[in-house]
């Protein structure tokens, strides 16, 4: 099976670690904003038993400096570039489009219409999606939140609005509160759940938009085998993106490709490529 | 596997890593969990790399859990260690903050050293560093740092660190947070640094 | 910690095991509709890695069967008792509200506002909940999906509406495929996701929903230990329902209530109380 | 813990459990897994009892992996198991379906026996049954039941199941569905019954 395989927004920075780019099939940016965000305060990262939640708060440059100093240094790295486009109104969403429209390096859009770590645009995601429609003439993914009653009609609804794909799903929210306080473990209270937990809610998304538009989506969710990646590939994705499982292994785009060309459908913990007690070295 | 007071010493064989600059840190597989977990190098014996865990919670408590043949990941070295180019070196450590010293002293040819522990079983960790100064709770590391210590690199709790720094402007200082990657992609491990949010595996863990 | 222990909706017959039913504060009976319902066909329930889905279809023998036969003989276990309710209309709704009205046994109703296998109601959560108001006195609880976009927003509505209570959280949906075929395991597709990879998720909910309202909060979603209902409360909830744990551990009311008791919250694996292979016995 | 050709035979000491009527099942914790998984009674030594298990799955490979001391929850005896009173008793069993037959051949104080298997390795269990005819697909047990075959008591695969019940329409059949929890309460374990859907656990596994 060949599927192309892409990191999950926010989960690799490509210039600090341009080979673990390089494995990929396309790099996906950390959602980039109008305006320049230092993000929520530490700490922003909890494990939980089956999954881990964030609340990163969409720290980035702005788009200015985005366009003007990451961009150039991402082009360079020879993998097709995703950027990844949030928002706090259809207008700012608008306007970065429209920046990036101009950037020749820049292959698709990613809107992050779902981001659980911020406010969120008053605008329904069609809207924005139409919004951004009229500024770019870029290939155009929306990414939506399985916190969702009804995921299937807002698909349908951002297709109408002009998307040429779906990316599904992001985090949804979790909460882990520290036994001996009972106080959140992150700084803003809840955060975005991901990692295993998230595998059967992303199969069940992905399953009812793939039967109810006539989309490409980007699937994702707690993938971390080969096995993983073909549950959702079976659910109707047509490629899959990397998030949680990149950061306890950053060639994990590389072993589930092979994982996925094996077609054995082997067990995760199975598949780990590790190191013994006696024999440690650099993934 | 060997205790050293409260802490075990997790040796793994080197394979192709490197060994790295004292300071710097290693992502290490931690058994049953989702996420690795930053440990300083403590030692590199020829072929080893050696990591001194406190077991604190499910991560370290698998990490101590290893047994001999066990194999785990191990991602590394990563980050930016201690700056070596020191004319008058002092290591400082509270508790746990004691292993990035022992390969540290060895980088340097050698210096004195204070560790501060928070009771006499925990001090048995100065065992790693013969020769230093150790005290214990209630007495601090900073009760013993003196009008002109030198050139302070330095590894323990938070509090630990910011009485160094009021006492020592110029320390070179190990900061710890929570890591999920260890290699700049999930921008979970940020600290504040100059009125803005920086990556501690990227642009620490040794910070001035 | 003393917090009222119940079971969660669908995960506890009392008829069949009334001595598990009798170490509760309440039972709560599976989703009662207006007309009988056979439910979805089988497979209805499959193992996933962090939970379990199902896809039961609320089959239930109807208002007038539960009233005339179940009724009495629940009312006999000396259980509090709290009736479920289900419909594909606000006023089916309405209707089972109102024969409930009359029956003394029955303490309260809980309205089951989010069932994720069966075609739902047009009319939304608050509408429903203002139409069984309107048909019964007795204290109505208002059960919420975590596919909810903005639950702090749908608590407000419905506790506007006349809900004295939530209850916090219904499953999620979930879709598993066999990995040999690519075909769904359950026969329905996609179904209701439990089991602890949901603790985070129901922990954020009912965090939400405490900030949001001033109602009482029945939590639930992967509480399998004392430490899991320790969390669950220090979110907000004021009692705990058990659903997916009571499967693997008839007794896990009794076992979490002493956990709490105890207040130590010790890891769930390690509080578990079982039978060596030298030791078996029954639970 | 014992193989027996491609199965194992799990015993457990039985503290305070009944050992229940033939066809009934137990709940057995599957260590790392959710949910439990239901497993016929196969013997009742004296204060032991013993299953036989078929590993398929990630929770038959997690029983089949017990050592000696492990300990797991165990609940039951669950459901309704074969009728005994019959005058001509004839136990078909195919597969892992002999799993009930030897201690419901020790309940009816003996009685003749038909197994099926689909390889030679399979069929080395038959000698929980001795003196049982054996067949090894493509021979089938519905092959051997002849004219009038008496009572029949069976278990296997659906397939050898609904054959089965055309040749004998009174045949006592224990079933399969998945199980959650296997007391009635969750309604996942249905089958259809008259054109109804009836729990397995409660009304079955074994049925008419
Ligand atoms: C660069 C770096 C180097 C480190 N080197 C070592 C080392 O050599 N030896 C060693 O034993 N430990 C070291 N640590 C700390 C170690 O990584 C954490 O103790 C470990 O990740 C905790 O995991 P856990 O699952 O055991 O506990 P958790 O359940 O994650 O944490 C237990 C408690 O400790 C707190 N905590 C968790 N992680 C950190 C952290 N990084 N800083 C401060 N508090 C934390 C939690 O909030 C919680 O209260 C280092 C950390 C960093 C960032
Ligand atoms: C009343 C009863 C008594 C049983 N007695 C025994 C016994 O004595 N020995 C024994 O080895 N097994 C017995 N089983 C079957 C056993 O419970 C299942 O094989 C087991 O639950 C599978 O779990 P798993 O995690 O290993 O595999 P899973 O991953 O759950 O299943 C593996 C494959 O088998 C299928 N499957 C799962 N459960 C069943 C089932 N119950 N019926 C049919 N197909 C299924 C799945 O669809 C899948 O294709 C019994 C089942 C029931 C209902
Ligand atoms: C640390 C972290 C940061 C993330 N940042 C973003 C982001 O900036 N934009 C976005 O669309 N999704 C973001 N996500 C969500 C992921 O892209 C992905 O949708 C989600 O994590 C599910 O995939 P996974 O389970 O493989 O991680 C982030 C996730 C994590 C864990
Ligand atoms: C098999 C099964 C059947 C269920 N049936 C119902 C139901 O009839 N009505 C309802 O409101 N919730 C039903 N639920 C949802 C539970 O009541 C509960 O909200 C959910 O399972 C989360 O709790 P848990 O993780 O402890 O199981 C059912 C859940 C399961 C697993
Ligand atoms: S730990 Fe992930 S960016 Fe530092
Ligand atoms: S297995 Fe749960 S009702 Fe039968």
């Amino acid at each position: 099976m060949s599927v192309p395989i892409l990191n999950a927004s926010g989960c690799l920075d490509a210039l600090v670690a341009p080979d673990v780019a390089r494995t990929l099939d396309a790099f996906v940016t950390k959602t980039v904003t109008l305006l320049p965000r230092e993000g929520n305060p530490p700490p922003r990262i909890a494990e939980v038993e089956h999954g881990m939640l964030n609340s990163i708060g969409l720290q980035n440059p702005g788009i200015d400096a985005f366009v003007s100093e990451a961009l150039p240094a991402l082009a360079e790295l020879g993998v097709p570039l995703w950027v990844s486009v949030g928002g706090f109104s259809a207008r700012e969403y608008a306007h970065v489009c429209e920046r990036l429209d101009e950037c020749e390096d820049v292959t698709t859009i990613e809107l992050n219409l779902s981001c659980p770590n911020v406010e969120e645009a008053a605008e329904t995601a069609a809207e924005i999606t139409r919004a951004a429609r009229a500024a770019t003439s870029k290939p155009l993914y929306a990414k939506l939140s399985p916190a969702t009653w009804d995921l299937a009609a807002l698909a349908r609804a951002v297709a109408e609005a002009g998307a040429d794909g779906l990316s599904l799903v992001n985090t949804i929210r979790g909460l882990a509160l520290d036994p001996a306080t009972g106080r959140p473990v992150l700084a803003r209270g809840a955060g975005g759940y991901s990692g295993p937990a998230l595998l059967p809610i992303a199969a069940a998304c992905i399953h009812a938009c793939a039967h109810a538009v006539d989309l490409p989506i980007v699937g994702m969710g707690g993938v971390a085998s080969g096995a993983d990646a073909a549950m959702l590939v079976a659910a109707g994705a047509s490629a899959i993106a990397i998030g949680t499982a990149l950061f306890a292994d950053p060639l994990a785009a590389e072993r589930i490709r092979a994982e996925l060309a094996s077609a054995v459908g082997t067990p995760p913990a199975a598949d780990r490529d590790s190191r013994s007690l006696s024999q440690a070295s650099s993934a | 596997m060997e205790p050293v007071g409260p802490y075990t010493l997790l040796c793994l064989e080197r394979g192709g890593l490197e060994s790295g600059r004292p300071g710097q840190f290693f992502m290490l597989e931690a058994p049953g969990r989702l996420l690795p977990r930053p440990m300083s190098l403590c030692l590199a014996p020829p072929g080893e790399l050696a990591f001194l865990v406190e077991p604190i919670g499910p991560g370290t408590r698998a990490l101590c859990a290893l047994t001999p043949g066990d194999a785990i990941h191990v991602l590394g070295p990563l980050g930016n260690g201690f700056d070596l180019d020191v004319e008058r070196p002092l290591l400082v450590a509270g508790g746990i903050g004691i292993a990035p010293m022992p390969y540290l002293r060895e980088a340097l040819g050698g210096a004195p050293a204070i560790l501060g522990f928070r009771s006499e079983l925990h001090a048995e960790a100065a065992c790693l560093l013969p020769d230093a100064e150790v005290v214990v709770e209630p007495e601090l590391v900073t009760d013993l740092l003196g009008e002109d210590p030198g050139d302070v690199l330095a590894c323990g709790p938070e509090p630990m660190l910011e009485a160094v720094r009021r006492a020592v402007p110029g320390a070179q200082l190990a900061w710890e947070a929570p890591m999920a990657c260890g290699y700049g992609a999930c921008f979970g491990c940020v600290v504040e640094l100059e009125g803005r949010y920086a990556r501690l595996c990227v642009e620490g863990p040794v910070l001035r």
